[in-house]
């Protein structure tokens, strides 16, 4: 990992005080993210895809800012975690509009981790470049919040893994060229056992792509179709049968960065709007329910916090009470949205676009969207049974 | 009205509706404002149903209210998505006041199904029940902004609600006429159409003025908000079926979704808000289809806000027991929540509904007397 | 059956019109019910015990308005279901303290439907003249909502059972002079089977009674010990091992009476005077809550009503619905008294009487008595279990 | 304030109170207005705590509001239910800023244990920022009305603030003095003491005279809430640790009850109860320790709002999942759910303390400012 390819092209930002950090950034964001691509009211949870998408994760690489928990060596930006939540804050501070780049928050750090030689100088360059786009293929129809159920198989023949089964939820495969996913390749008694962690190329014969509509209106979701895909054996990562393990390593620091306060704060900025637009004000009833709803974000915000500053200061990964973060920040997601559709009156019941005095805005939209926040990424049901069981310690 | 007869109703709805309605007609239309299906309109004018509320004087069946809320329990339950209440029941409340001959003609054509009517009366955000409007009548022309109209068709014709030397008055304004504009907002199942009114000129003189103008249009939005709480209460109960045959279905963790507590008692919660809804509009339809002023009757705005209230929280509850499949469009169970959202916020959000309940309660009726004796 | 003992002594008030009849009753009320028993914004839940109940139950019976549900050859009233909600409804108008009469609603019933002649003719009629105070012995400490539990055993030695073992939350034991119980004969596979309904004198020895003091002040719950206490074979009520049909049919009719919205009613009464004794009257924030209370209220005693006439009008025995009312009913009520302390402010935290303007109340009373409603006849874990298994017929 | 010194502050004060805590002590005394437990006081007194936030100058350990709070946050947990805000933190507020002689006295007194002290300022319900007085001191003596005054001693001393021409003046006076006449409410763990002021006289003159007398209610209010809301905070976590362990132990069909998600998942909730409770106060206090105005800080009423919503939904919560058991005064758990409903009342009620924070905030903190620049 000496190899001249892999050293940083640009200062290290990680020596800098966290302020001098965050004010870089601050700068940087306002000198270059596309002032059109920013959250705003009319689209408050804004993410870009496709060749918007690479456009700006291309400035943020040509620029040193891309891939922040990555080691410097392989192209990142070796961040501390608590400069990564500062780059975060300063992301959302600024509007500009997420990207769901699995290159970067999730294949990236696994093949740090658990690949080999070859599958690092093959893939992480290309992911920080965009040349390739990566989606995430881990469930199935009938293996959702019991994820370990999961069925599509791979064998192996010659020098190839052979693939049958389907993806369901896969977001944006439609954009991406690349899939990483967990395939069974034995059985056991321990359903969690036999699983693999496996490397595809969309491009590769035998995968069918089908977009679903969401009730939002996106076509984020996907379903991925494999029918006798061939997989070099070197697309596995880790060891055979192991991939359980790999795919769980990451969940923890999924659940933090969807425990982000982000959305939260977007979406009561619109009711702040709505509130204003709509003359409320005045009406004591709206403004407690207001209140509510901002003490609620404001106390979260604390936990938060806290919470990611232990992750920080003990250096390990996340435990099980970032369950918390996920379970509260999601409810407290959908609270938000639907004040805002009650706040609207006779607007909330616009599906669409709708002008509010002079404010463009879609309520249908911000309410759809956050929806699948309770269900995705461990649906709040099997939070709150992992805080029973390994934070209260509960016997079931 | 008899219970049979009500059976009757709504037996025939379902018979006719479960034939009829396709849930795959609604999906993939957010954004897309949606009218009549005139095919549908013409049949449920052959069954009768859009002169239910109208009297026998101009062409209707007779009865009342509370036989049009039994449909829209029905419509709630089947996703049913013609614009009955806004199309039908509200122009039915006000051409029945009048004995112009363009009402015993807009209602022949109502009832026909080939004249399509709509009321215009209000003009802000939440102000369904204000009675005063910056819409004027000049006793020839009439020129304004009415809001959140739904049920407007290109040829149709909007009975417009303004105020005028006599006070209030209602005119019966073709839409094509010169100096009506109008914009479409999409709801689930229809629009809200946003009408510019500028010198139009009305196909008649007003078929109604004064007191008994706003006394129509008071018994219109009552006589609506009975009928959208039952729809609602029906979108509920629709919905809280479809859910409840999911958990029964769908195994993870080799269990049937509906063994985890957290499953089954939200479900137990859902029917108790379904049922909630249920008792309080009947109730509410039958005090209204008797009541001389059916606005004062607090028992209206309880109906609306439960309903609301009910038909969202059951949507919502639903589409995540779903899980990942409930937020897809091919998925109904979206449908149910997002027609939830439209008739939940017309005619008057729950929170709204609430503080005109309380108003119109008087409050002592809700505590007992007994420590004035 | 037709011992002149047994005839009516008074008028068939079942024959009178209902308005008739909630006139008489009403009228009979301000006559008769002593005006310091009211429920009042202090005691909004006021129930009598010992010689005040015995002193008001005689009234009763002495003027024909006691024990509505018996048939009248029983001595009872032999009221329509209907008419029995007239009669409740204007008890609960005239602010009537409520009496815990189980003899009456509860002991009187079975025996009616399962006891043998000697029982009811040695029993019922000391009901009616409060000669005997009945008491329930179900619940033990490790059988509460899992009733069929219950391990207090009886086991027959030549014409007596000698029971032993330990009932808990006997309502007001200390005032009774008898228990019906259900005690262990059998064991069967099925733990529901094997036991059986005993009625026992207290004065027998060996038995020992501790009354519990509970969070509102009162001691109206004990705790009652066996030990070898002889009970006469004739005790038995129905089949031996057969005490849980016994029992559970009487159930439905319980939770019907538990949801009454009476509770409520007077709770809510408290709202009002607190929020016009605060002035809150003008508090927008503090009006919209309470406006959901009694719309909450309002839409309650619409769908108990129609609930109450199904089963009125069907002649049926209430079915799974009836958790319904006891679940909604118990939980407002809970809601209503968290209103009422808010609404006090600093007095909310008053433990005891106080007096806020000119009205004595006692804020914390209120609420905690309110605590046990969602526990006891069902905690309401329960009732939802039932209403998706039973009513919602949902797969377990 | 290091941490260290915090945690060997909480450790000291766990050992202590696990030894001298006995919840018996705090059953069976519905109505019965509570006084200090005077062994209990001299004890901690010995311990030092009562002087932790006064500064050297004034006999005190010259800690701030922080070192306090962490007290507060065990005593809650252990149920410990000695009026130490009322008794000691708030006095502490006000003496420090008093070079009086008096003041110096009184503050070696308080922290030898031997004086005791309380603060009484409010003089209506939900009023406990309101800086104005209907009380009035005339410059001799003082006359007026004060309610809900805890921690009153018959043999104490209380701090009353009154109007005078100067603005408002802060004397110390004697209970025990002619003139005072007072009556006291039960709390769960003591009371609200309503004092009827008669021309009173002082023991010496004022205290603090105008703005650094306002200043420094407005202070002690704001430390008094933050203490009460770690106080609160411990009351909620300790009340979540016994149900958590009676859960784990109970049988009911076959099962453990947390096995049942009914009872599991509102643990879960619990558990975020807490711990945002938790995170709120601990920021309030830092936040508070340092600032010069600490009413002015938003986060003060989100600590106050939170931990008291917190501490009586966990508190209902466990007295629920105790069942029957739950409900008897015999069992501790009814007494958190008792102490909560005296802490988050006192000072404030949480939807009051969700208005301040509002008014605080000025809202645009809350919001992201990205859409300025």
């Amino acid at each position: 990992m000496t190899d001249s390819n892999w050293s940083s092209r640009h200062d290290d930002r990680n020596q800098l005080s966290d302020e001098e950090f965050r004010q870089q950034l601050r700068l940087f964001l306002q000198a270059n993210f596309p002032r059109e691509w920013r959250q705003d009211f009319h689209r408050p949870f804004r993410r870009l895809r496709g060749p918007e998408q690479k456009q700006w994760l291309r400035i943020l690489n040509d620029n040193g800012w891309r891939a922040p928990a990555w080691p410097r060596h392989f192209g990142g930006m070796g961040l501390s975690f608590r400069k990564q939540l500062i780059y975060h804050e300063e992301l959302e501070h600024a509007g500009v509009a997420r990207v769901i780049d699995l290159g970067d928050s999730q294949l990236g750090p696994t093949l740090i981790l658990l690949g080999n030689e070859q599958q690092q100088q093959l893939y992480l360059p290309k992911i920080l470049n965009c040349e390739h786009i990566w989606c995430q293929g881990y469930s199935e129809p009938n293996a959702g919040s019991d994820l370990a159920s999961l069925r599509c198989s791979a064998v192996l023949q010659g020098d190839d893994f052979v693939v049958n089964g389907q993806k369901i939820w896969t977001t944006h495969a439609n954009d991406a060229t690349h899939i990483f996913t967990l395939v069974r390749t034995g059985k056991f008694e321990k359903k969690q056992q036999g699983i693999s962690f496996l490397l595809i190329d969309l491009n590769t014969p035998g995968i069918t792509i089908r977009p679903i509509n969401n009730l939002a209106g996106e076509d984020e979701f996907c379903e991925v179709f494999f029918d006798d895909v061939p997989v070099p054996k070197t697309n596995l990562v880790g060891e055979i049968d192991q991939g359980w393990r790999v795919a769980k390593s990451l969940l923890g620091y999924e659940r933090v960065w969807i425990g982000s306060p982000a959305l939260v704060s977007k979406a009561l900025e619109l009711s702040r709007q709505l509130i204003e637009l709509r003359e409320l004000d005045v009406d004591c009833g709206a403004r407690d329910r207001y209140a509510e709803l901002c003490a609620d974000l404001h106390d979260y915000k604390l936990l938060y916090t806290r919470i990611c500053n232990q992750i920080s200061d003990s250096g390990r990964e996340p435990g099980p009470e970032v369950s918390m973060l996920k379970l509260y920040a999601s409810e407290l997601l959908q609270r938000v949205t639907e004040f805002n559709v009650q706040a609207a009156a006779e607007w909330g019941g616009v599906v669409g676009d709708t002008v509010i005095g002079d404010t463009l805005t879609d309520l249908h939209w911000q309410y759809m969207m956050a929806r699948p926040v309770t269900i995705f990424a461990g649906a709040n049901e099997v939070q709150r049974d992992i805080l029973a069981k390994a934070v209260l310690r509960l016997p079931t | 009205m008899s219970d049979e007869i009500f059976s009757m109703l709504r037996d025939s709805a379902e018979d006719f509706l479960s034939a009829q309605v396709h849930n795959d007609s609604q999906t993939g239309r957010i954004g897309t404002p949606v009218l009549r299906d005139r095919k549908l309109w013409a049949a449920i004018a052959e069954l009768g149903w859009l002169g239910v509320a109208l009297p026998e004087s101009h062409s209707g069946m007779g009865m009342s209210v509370d036989a049009a809320a039994v449909l829209c329990e029905v419509f709630g339950r089947k996703l049913f998505a013609e614009p009955y209440i806004a199309g039908a029941l509200m122009p039915s409340a006000v051409l029945a006041e009048s004995t112009e001959p363009v009402a015993f003609e807009l209602a022949e054509g109502l009832v026909c199904g080939n004249r399509y009517l709509t009321l215009a009366w209000q003009e802000q955000a939440g102000e369904a029940d204000s009675a005063t409007y910056a819409t004027r009548w000049d006793g020839a022309t009439i020129t304004g902004r009415k809001r959140f109209v739904s049920a407007l068709e290109d040829d149709g014709i909007v009975l417009v609600a303004a105020e005028s030397n006599e006070g209030t008055v209602i005119v019966a304004l073709a839409v094509e006429a010169a100096g009506v504009r109008y914009q479409r907002l999409a709801t689930a199942q229809g629009h809200y159409a946003d009408i510019q009114l500028d010198g139009a000129v009305p196909m008649a003189p007003p078929l109604l003025v004064g007191a008994v103008a706003d006394a129509a249009i008071m018994r219109a939005v009552a006589w609506a908000r009975v009928a959208a709480s039952a729809q609602l209460s029906g979108i509920a109960r629709g919905c809280l079926l479809a859910t409840t045959d999911y958990v029964s279905q769908r195994t993870q963790f080799n269990r049937t979704l509906s063994a985890f507590q957290s499953v089954s008692h939200r479900c137990a919660d859902m029917l108790v808000g379904v049922e909630l809804s249920d008792a309080v509009w009947r109730f509410a339809a039958a005090e209204v289809s008797v009541a001389k002023q059916p606005e004062s009757l607090a028992c209206v705005y309880a109906a609306k806000a439960r309903s609301g209230d009910v038909a969202l929280t059951t949507g919502r509850t639903a589409v995540q027991l779903h899980g990942a499949m409930g937020f897809t469009e091919e998925c109904a169970i979206g449908l149910y929540l997002r027609a939830a959202m439209q008739y939940s916020s017309w005619l008057g959000a729950p929170a709204a509904m609430r503080r005109l309940f309380l108003a119109r309660s008087g409050q002592r009726d809700l505590l007992m007397e007994a420590c004035n004796d």
